[in-house]
């Protein structure tokens, strides 16, 4: 019985830390600095703990019931465990970065307390143990995170703040209304009972494809699938820890991980795949995919452009499991994990360049590389991983992705994909190539906007060594992706479990 | 139905459990008359005191859920009057005494630092709210309409008194217009009444619910009940005077008034249509419809209020239509629904209930810190009065129905039903009311984050009144995923036919 | 003979309320109100309802006049110089589509009343009273719609309640009189300090704001 | 067990090195911001980073490596098939390594004195160089199609730091060529591999031969995978990167760019192609591979002629030799009984062209910075490998012979007649090289025993030696040198070729006039500049109107919020009436009720 308390405790490491956090005072960094760090730590072990459980064949599940046929339910699967996973180990490399980042800056108290909250609502994403669960920290990652966005406190912060809520809250509402509509239907749906829906049969295959895309309507708000993708651009001004958190693992990826679990443990791939919404998702994908990526193209500045390039990122997951085998589901479920690290990675060095410098613009980062090698040498590990060039993570998702197409039935999805990786390149090569074979100002030509000398290193160390350590992360995901433990293995893991029945 | 409500029962009452009643019902007055006279300016003794109320009922809920439900008939002459206590009166019981408790608990602090004793004002606001706490009770303990009709008069009057404490022009303006508008209410009620006890020669609900036969009678003597009633409880077109009347109150009584004053006339509306109409789907879809429209209406006006308070008052008459809609789902529909619409409508009220109150008082905090009453004057306040603007924004997650608050769950159940019944249109409502709300609230925080101003004089206001709010809130909050607590008592004994 | 006994205290209340309601001069209304429920007294002692008499007498007659004049700035000790001679003279204003318009609501209340009455057995007693009471109602509440003066709105109110309380003791039946009694005796009480509380308000809006011209009770429009 | 660490090493040595650097740089901080003198960065361990290669490549027996947790699977081989390859490419490493130590020499003394920039430009060239060489080394030992790639996009992003090296409007210009053809190919590649190894589900480049063999859409998925490696190979139409960024990239990177690196798209094709199957179809794409082949083969000899910078002309040297490399690749598709045969002379051309042009490349740089020889016996060696390339003397008589002798008894004379056609052009483009050089010569003498002339020198006598050494498949070839009466044939594209370069010569002498008309380098790229510059304009034209159409929708968007606000606004309004009207209004909803109860 002990087990079924480990999700719960997971879970409330980083659901307790932010009382504490609030309790303690403004000044007192130093101890919401080990706080703050220790609880991550401690997060992570427990992850780890349960991911070794759960290659044992142990299962962990808390749950009880809020009303009659409604159960708050946590629950450990492979599937829930690579989410944890991420967002436990990005927590950790973010807290570092931010403690690291918003030194002497106001407000910290409250930063870290919503921070918390946000990886919170993050781990009670990954451990849902049923629609009503989900639903329930989906909705209380808007909240914390709101906060989080508007934390500048400027007009355009609040704007952008605001914008963000009308997305996610129409979204959440959406999806509520979905939610509660399949509970109606057929009472209360834990992940992983697929035959719910399957047995319901032909004569409720319409309403059942009207629900899906009413919850795929809420889903895909946070998972900023291409009309409903206006947010993210906008939250870009939040401070860098957060849309590195925001791109790479909470919101976003909570949207994805909702289509996930929507596509694989409330429909049943094979139940999806009959009533045609793949092909669907297919062509919403890809779509995403391709727009976003040229107007990733015609951004001028750096962070709008990386998120752009999210968008375009994220739609892979989506288009990895909307191709119907086993190698789509993998590559979807393992670019969960590669473009969080990526991502993340990319959104730390963006951070590091305007602290360190003052670059905000992409044109203002001639000769960067010089200045600051390690930052731009993972920056370059992270542009090289989205365009999908080995060794990096990125391309280990593409070659799932593309045999998936293939064995679909739908080689053109190759072409998307070599499109996509053009593209990319075409938004990020000519980065690297200013960052590395670019005169700029430590040559002697022109001058950095706002130069600060922060660290012994090339900047302060909190801010180097996540970047680093997620840069060299990303890079080992794809070059040892043959291990056990890595990304792909747990992919590997979840997809035998999905087709093998 | 009228087995949910307690109004079938063949238990007699024990005499502890009569006694523990009793000293429910009149613990409150007595002690309001004590404060009224010692006039304290500390919350604790009297909060100590007031617990043994809360012991007492804490003692019935035992009582009553090994017994089931009790009902107590009293035989005044040729009069009798019935009471009965069930898990829902219990439900509303408990939340009246928390919420009073709340109250005065906060009432000290805050006067002493809001108005500094002008006037005879404070010296008459224990009584009051002693005397509110008791009409409160009796109305959802009685049983037959003359105790229902007093306890309705008690507390319109009291409400009304209390209302006009602060004495200042604008809230006496707005206290007329309440006055005047709750009398014609009791008026209507008492014709309902009339009418009722013209043809059918009794009193007693469940008497009632066995007697009467539909017909012109019984459908003019519900309209006029329900007429004057609604106007009382501020549905939708009947609502104006609602807000003024806020304006300038007192907080607690403010938070006191919207919580339970507003609630309890719906109680007794519901209570008689569940009663003497139990199959009237058509009327109840028009009262459905006016929920629906006080939903916008008061979103919409709570959206652009340039005033706190008014904002919350505008979003007391938004919320109200969502317990209005508990009128077409528990009226004429399938066992199914009623079960699952049951849950919801109280949950909602409670949970409405405990978050108006705590967003009353934080919106108190805030005005006495910043010494602001617009919304635009809460610019930085997320800097400098976290606790206040926390304990708001709790509140406000419980209002807006976002997980995991007992809103939120509430508003599972309700949505759940509409879906159950077939009954769409309250999907959109419910909807249309959670972006509202979330509008008007989110309005508030964009406000508090602004962090460009200068930075102008505040007083703190003192830790214990920030606690109470936070309380509250946290209440509500934990209401959601603990909601299976308050179900049960309402199961329990007589809850579930 | 014993019909005009019978039609005379029922239509007297009818005609005084009239008087009351639409005379020009406030304190003339409010004189005219004692009077009216002295003859509501009456009704109840012809009714056989001795306490209710006792209590119309002592609670709607001399506590509510009393409240009314005082809320006239009149007080027993003080004499009779009203304070403010405005108080004496509040002429209704009278235009014909606004009281026609505000007839409307209040002929569909009637009708409503009139539909359920009809279903019951008529009053064995005294169907005078009933149809009196039935009027009162309707122009209390007409009234009420129509005056925005607070004093004219709170003689309205109480000349609907009286109503309503005739109205009551009408329907009910031998088993029933004392529930009937506790409700009016209730009403009663609630009318008093209803219109007790009112007074009070009216005297401290007008002690609040002395300076305001016209004086705030008859400029006020609370609506 | 000694070849398994030979072979890791092979590929983990030249990391090393590179990684030494910037690590002793971090060792001392700051140490890239001081002013002062700086270590050395081109030594000789540098230079040693093919060593393990070379030591791997001769190093006898065969030897697998699996690795599970590399990528998806990595398996890394050196079989004899493989040997040639790696023998030549980290020969030709080697001695480039060595050359540039001499080459740079001028910067590295900069660089040691304490000039930043150039401290800065060096050390990303002692970065690229081994992390070229790593992926080079990588594609070629490769059997996993994961590390395949890995290596050859290595190789092809890391050489874009040797091209720009000079840091120049002409490095830029020649890297951006280079890049963006180097990324279609990339694309190609990728999407070929995808759907090739995703159709048959393998790993390894064998079994993906055989996929596509197999497959039903196999000729698709070969002519991508074709045209992908060949943007690398220098195809027409896909070559115009070479004439760009060789001229502008340092001399020893040109020779490894010309030597070794465009042979990793021949290597990806013998990788990938089911060359010599029958059963796989592929005949029709194997004549179009054949004709694009000369097409190149011969134009690029013609464009060739008229550049005036040696390296350019010798770039183009190098796509006409591709050209006709391509060409014999063409038969082993359309032809597959002839390709046992010629895989072996297409090995033994491409290890004589790699190593030649190699030597003719870093004869560039002597020329400029002559040693101290005698101009007699200094021109000869410069003339030697040229004369080689055209086939006439050592290595390159001896893999023409394989050829011609392969497609005789295949009967493919048309095809030899247009070979030797190109053959002609090469004697005219070498011709043309040479006497650029001797134009351009220089007169400043460096040592003989320096590292830049010695390997140069030990490049001449590797590559016309080539055919002695070289282990092709199945061991060296019996006999490399045709019969004597076979030298006819074999020799009048060169006398033919002389005969002209010589009338060129004279005409260009008597008329003692500049020919004027000079073609731009890269050709096609400017046309191909052009268009994109006019899809691009195209495309933002599109864009804005999509904008501007965006922004008036979201303006009007924008102002029915606002009009809808103030209406909201104005909501307020109807509160009064509401108060006013409250009793009636009570009354209104008894009424409705009313009529809602009489109505059910």
């Amino acid at each position: 019985m002990s087990q079924g308390w480990l999700p719960l405790i997971t879970l409330a490491t980083s659901l307790l830390v932010a009382p504490l956090i609030l309790l303690l005072p403004e000044r007192a960094w130093r101890a919401r600095a080990v706080l703050n760090l220790s609880a991550a730590l401690l997060k992570l072990l427990l992850v780890g703990l349960m991911v070794v459980g759960l290659y044992q064949g142990r299962e962990f599940a808390f749950g009880f019931t809020v009303v009659p046929g409604v159960e708050f339910l946590l629950r450990v699967d492979a599937l829930g465990m690579m989410f944890a996973g991420l967002s436990s180990l990005l927590w950790l490399a973010t807290t570092v970065y931010a403690i690291g980042y918003l030194e002497d800056s106001p407000n910290r108290k409250r930063f870290f307390a919503f921070f918390s909250l946000c990886v919170a609502s993050t781990t009670g994403i990954a451990l849902a143990g049923n629609f009503f669960t989900f639903l329930l920290f989906y909705e209380l990652l808007t909240l914390s995170t709101y906060p989080l966005v508007v934390h500048r406190g400027h007009s355009a912060a609040l704007a952008a703040g605001t914008v963000y809520l009308r997305y996610t809250l129409s979204g959440g509402l959406v999806l509520l209304l979905g939610v509660v509509a399949l509970h109606a239907l057929v009472g209360d749906v834990t992940f992983g009972e697929r035959e719910m829906l399957r047995d319901l049969g032909p004569e409720y295959h319409s309403l059942l494809i009207g629900l899906f895309l009413v919850l795929l309507l809420g889903l895909g708000v946070k998972a900023a699938l291409v009309p409903l993708h206006g947010w993210l651009p906008r939250a870009m001004v939040a401070p860098a820890p957060v849309s590195a958190l925001l791109h790479a693992v909470a919101v976003v990826k909570a949207g994805a991980f909702g289509i996930v679990r929507l596509v694989y443990d409330v429909y049943g791939i094979q139940l999806t795949f009959e009533l045609g919404l793949l092909t669907l998702l297919t062509a919403l994908s890809v779509f995403t995919i391709l727009y976003a990526s040229l107007r990733a193209l015609a951004q001028q500045e750096l962070k709008p452009r990386l998120a752009y390039s999210t968008i375009s990122q994220v739609s892979y997951i989506v288009l990895g499991i909307s191709l119907f085998g086993p190698f789509g589901t993998i590559a979807g479920l393992a670019h969960i994990m590669h473009q969080g690290l990526m991502k993340v990675t990319l959104f730390y060095c963006a951070g590091n360049y305007a602290e360190e410098l003052g670059i905000h613009r992409i044109d203002e980062m001639n000769g960067a590389g010089r200045r600051m090698p390690l930052t731009s040498l993972a920056f370059t590990v992270g542009a090289l991983g989205m365009i999908g060039l080995p060794p990096v993570a990125g391309f280990i998702s593409k070659w799932y992705l593309g045999v998936g197409a293939v064995q679909a039935g739908m080689p053109w999805v190759i072409g998307v994909l070599v499109a996509s990786s053009l593209l990319n390149a075409a938004y990020f090569l000519p980065i690297l190539h200013r960052l590395w074979f670019r005169a700029g100002p430590e040559h002697g030509k022109g001058q950095w906007p706002e130069e600060r000398r922060l660290g012994r290193f090339e900047t302060s160390g909190w801010l180097l060594w996540p970047t680093l350590a997620t840069a060299v992360f990303s890079l080992l995901a794809g070059l040892l992706a043959g291990v056990p433990f890595s990304p792909l293995d747990l992919a590997t893991l979840v997809a035998t479990e999905e087709y093998l029945p | 139905m009228i087995e949910r409500l307690g109004l079938v029962t063949t238990q007699l009452p024990t005499t502890g459990s009569s006694m523990m009643t009793l000293l429910v019902v009149l613990l409150p007055l007595l002690l309001g008359m004590l404060g009224g006279a010692w006039r304290p300016w500390r919350g604790w003794p009297g909060l100590v005191v007031a617990l043994l109320s809360l012991l007492a009922l804490v003692w019935l809920t035992q009582q009553i859920a090994t017994h089931g439900t009790q009902a107590w008939v009293l035989d005044l002459g040729t009069l009798t009057l019935h009471w009965r206590a069930n898990g829902l009166t219990l439900l509303l019981l408990l939340l009246t005494q928390l919420l009073v408790l709340a109250s005065a608990a906060y009432a000290p602090a805050y006067l002493c630092d809001a108005v500094q004793a002008r006037g005879r004002g404070p010296a008459w606001l224990w009584p009051l709210m002693g005397l509110l706490a008791t009409s409160l009770s009796l109305i959802w303990l009685a049983a037959d309409l003359l105790s229902l009709y007093i306890g309705l008069e008690l507390m319109g009057l009291t409400a009304v008194g209390l209302m006009l404490l602060p004495g200042r022009e604008e809230a006496l303006a707005a206290g007329m217009r309440y006055l005047l508008l709750a009398l014609i209410g009791s008026l209507a009620f008492l014709l309902g009444v009339a009418l009722l006890l013209g043809g059918w020669g009794r009193l007693d609900l469940a008497g009632l619910a066995e007697a009467v036969e539909p017909g012109p009678l019984l459908w003019v003597a519900m309209a006029l009940l329900s007429a004057g009633l609604l106007l009382k409880a501020a549905a939708f077109p009947l609502h104006a005077w609602l807000a003024p009347v806020h304006g300038s109150a007192w907080t607690p009584v403010s938070a006191l008034h919207a919580a339970l004053v507003i609630k309890a006339s719906f109680f007794i509306a519901l209570q008689l249509w569940l009663v003497l109409a139990p199959r009237a789907a058509m009327a109840a879809w028009l009262v459905g419809g006016m929920g629906a429209a006080a939903v916008v209406w008061g979103g919409l006006l709570a959206w652009r209020a340039d005033k706190l308070k008014d904002v919350v008052a505008w979003s007391t008459v938004s919320q109200l239509g969502y317990l209005l809609i508990a009128f077409p789902l528990l009226i004429g529909t399938s066992q199914a629904v009623v079960s699952i619409a049951w849950g919801g409508v109280w949950l909602q009220l409670l949970a409405h209930s405990l978050a108006k109150a705590a967003m009353f008082l934080a919106v108190g905090n805030l005005m006495l810190a910043t010494g602001e009453s617009r919304v635009s004057g809460l610019a930085g306040a997320s800097r400098r009065f976290p606790l206040s603007l926390l304990s708001f924004g709790i509140a406000a997650i419980s209002l807006v129905g976002l997980p995991p608050s007992a809103g939120f769950t509430a508003k599972w159940l309700l949505l759940h039903a509409s879906l159950a019944a077939g009954q769409w249109p309250w999907l959109v409502v419910l909807a249309l009311g959670t972006l509202l709300s979330a509008a008007y609230m989110f309005r508030v925080f964009r406000y508090s984050f602004v962090e460009d101003v200068e930075l102008q004089d505040y007083r703190p206001v003192p830790l214990r009144m920030d606690l109470i709010a936070m309380a509250l809130a946290l209440a509500s909050l934990l209401l959601g995923l603990t909601a299976s607590w308050p179900l049960a008592i309402l199961a329990i004994a007589g809850g579930v036919p | 003979m014993s019909s005009l006994f019978d039609v005379l205290p029922a239509t007297l209340p009818v005609l005084l309320a009239v008087l009351v309601l639409l005379d020009r001069r406030l304190l003339r209304a409010c004189s005219l109100f004692v009077l009216f429920a002295l003859t509501v007294a009456l009704t109840w002692w012809r009714l056989g309802f001795i306490w209710l008499a006792l209590l119309e007498t002592l609670l709607g007659a001399v506590l509510t006049g009393a409240f009314l004049f005082h809320a006239l700035g009149i007080s027993p000790a003080r004499g009779a110089s009203p304070a403010r001679p405005s108080h004496g003279q509040d002429p209704v204003p009278l235009i014909w589509r606004r009281t026609l318009i505000h007839l409307i609501p209040v002929l569909a209340l009637m009708g409503m009343l009139a539909a359920a009455l009809a279903s019951l057995p008529a009053s064995d007693s005294s169907p005078a009273v009933r149809w009196s009471g039935l009027v009162l109602v309707g122009l209390g509440l007409w009234a009420f719609a129509l005056h925005t003066h607070l004093l004219r709105r709170l003689l309205a109110f109480n000349i609907t309640g009286t109503g309503i309380f005739l109205l009551l003791m009408t329907l009910v039946g031998e088993t029933t009189t004392a529930a009937g009694q506790g409700l009016v005796i209730t009403g009663l009480a609630v009318a008093l300090l209803g219109t007790a509380l009112g007074a009070l308000l009216i005297r401290r809006l007008d002690a609040l704001a002395p300076s305001q011209q016209p004086s705030p009770v008859n400029g006020r429009q609370v609506s | 067990m000694t070849a398994t660490l030979l072979l890791i090493l092979t590929l983990l040595w030249p990391l090393l090195l590179m990684l030494r650097s910037p690590l002793r740089v971090l060792m001392e901080q700051d140490a890239l911001w001081r002013p002062g003198p700086r270590p050395k960065l081109l030594d000789a361990w540098w230079a040693s980073a093919p060593l393990p290669a070379l030591a791997l490549a001769l190093w006898p027996g065969e030897t697998t490596l699996v690795l599970d947790g590399w990528l998806l699977g990595g398996v890394w081989q050196l079989d004899e098939a493989r040997r040639p390859w790696l023998l030549f490419s980290a020969l030709l490493w080697g001695l480039a390594g060595v050359y540039a130590r001499g080459y740079l020499v001028a910067e590295q003394q900069a660089a040691e004195a304490g000039d930043g920039g150039t401290f800065l430009r060096l050390a990303g060239l002692t970065l690229l160089w081994p992390l070229t060489l790593a992926g080079n080394l990588l594609l070629l030992l490769a059997e996993d199609i994961p590390s395949f790639y890995l290596g050859f996009a290595v190789m092809t992003f890391a050489a874009y730091g040797l091209v720009v090296h000079a840091d120049n409007r002409d490095a830029h210009l020649g890297g951006r060529a280079y890049l963006i053809m180097a990324l279609f190919g990339e694309a190609l590649i990728l999407g070929g591999l995808l759907w090739a190894a995703g159709s048959a589900d393998v790993l390894t480049l064998a079994a993906l031969r055989d996929g596509i063999a197999e497959a039903e859409q196999g000729a698709w998925m070969a002519a991508i995978l074709w045209l992908g490696f060949g943007v690398k190979a220098g195809v027409v139409g896909l070559h115009v990167w070479l004439p760009l960024a060789h001229p502008v990239a340092p001399t020893p990177a040109s020779a490894v760019l010309s030597g070794v690196m465009i042979k990793a798209g021949l290597v990806g094709w013998l990788s990938v192609l089911p060359l010599g199957d029958p059963a796989a179809g592929l005949e029709p794409l194997g004549r179009l591979v054949i004709a694009l082949g000369l097409v190149s083969a011969l134009a690029a000899a013609l464009f060739g002629i008229t550049q005036r910078h040696p390296k350019a002309v010798l770039a183009y040297s190098s796509v006409s030799q591709m050209g006709m490399l391509t060409a014999l690749v063409g038969t082993g598709l359309s032809d597959p009984a002839l390709w046992p045969a010629m895989s072996v002379a297409v090995v033994l051309f491409a290890a004589h062209h790699g190593m030649t042009k190699g030597a003719l490349f870093l004869g560039v740089g002597i020329s400029e910075h002559p040693p101290r020889l005698p101009a007699w016996l200094l021109w000869p060696l410069l003339i030697l490998p040229a004369v080689s390339l055209t086939g006439a003397l050592a290595s390159g008589l001896a893999s023409k012979w394989a050829f011609k002798n392969v497609l005789y008894e295949g009967g493919h004379e048309t095809l030899v007649t247009w070979l030797s056609l190109a053959a002609v052009g090469t004697t005219l483009l070498v011709a043309r090289a040479l006497w650029r050089q001797w134009r351009e010569r220089g007169h400043h003498a460096i040592p003989l025993l320096g590292t830049m002339p010695l390997a140069w020198l030990f490049a001449i006598v590797a590559a016309t030696s080539l055919p002695l050494w070289l282990p092709v498949a199945g061991g060296v070839v019996d006999s490399p040198w045709p019969p004597p009466d076979e030298l006819p044939g074999l020799m009048w594209p060169v006398g033919v070729g002389l005969v002209l370069a010589c009338v060129g010569l004279w005409l260009a002498a008597i008329t003692r006039r500049r020919i004027t008309w000079r073609l731009m380098s890269g050709d096609l790229w400017w046309l191909y500049a052009m268009l994109a510059r006019r899809l691009g304009a195209g495309l933002q034209e599109g864009a804005e109107r999509i904008g501007a159409r965006g922004s008036r929708l979201r303006g009007r968007l924008v102002a029915a919020e606002r009009e809808g606000m103030a209406w909201i606004d104005g909501l307020p309004r109807y509160e009064r009436r509401f108060r006013q009207l409250a009793v009636p209004l009570m009354i209104g909803v008894a009424v409705l009720l009313l009529l809602g109860f009489w109505l059910g």
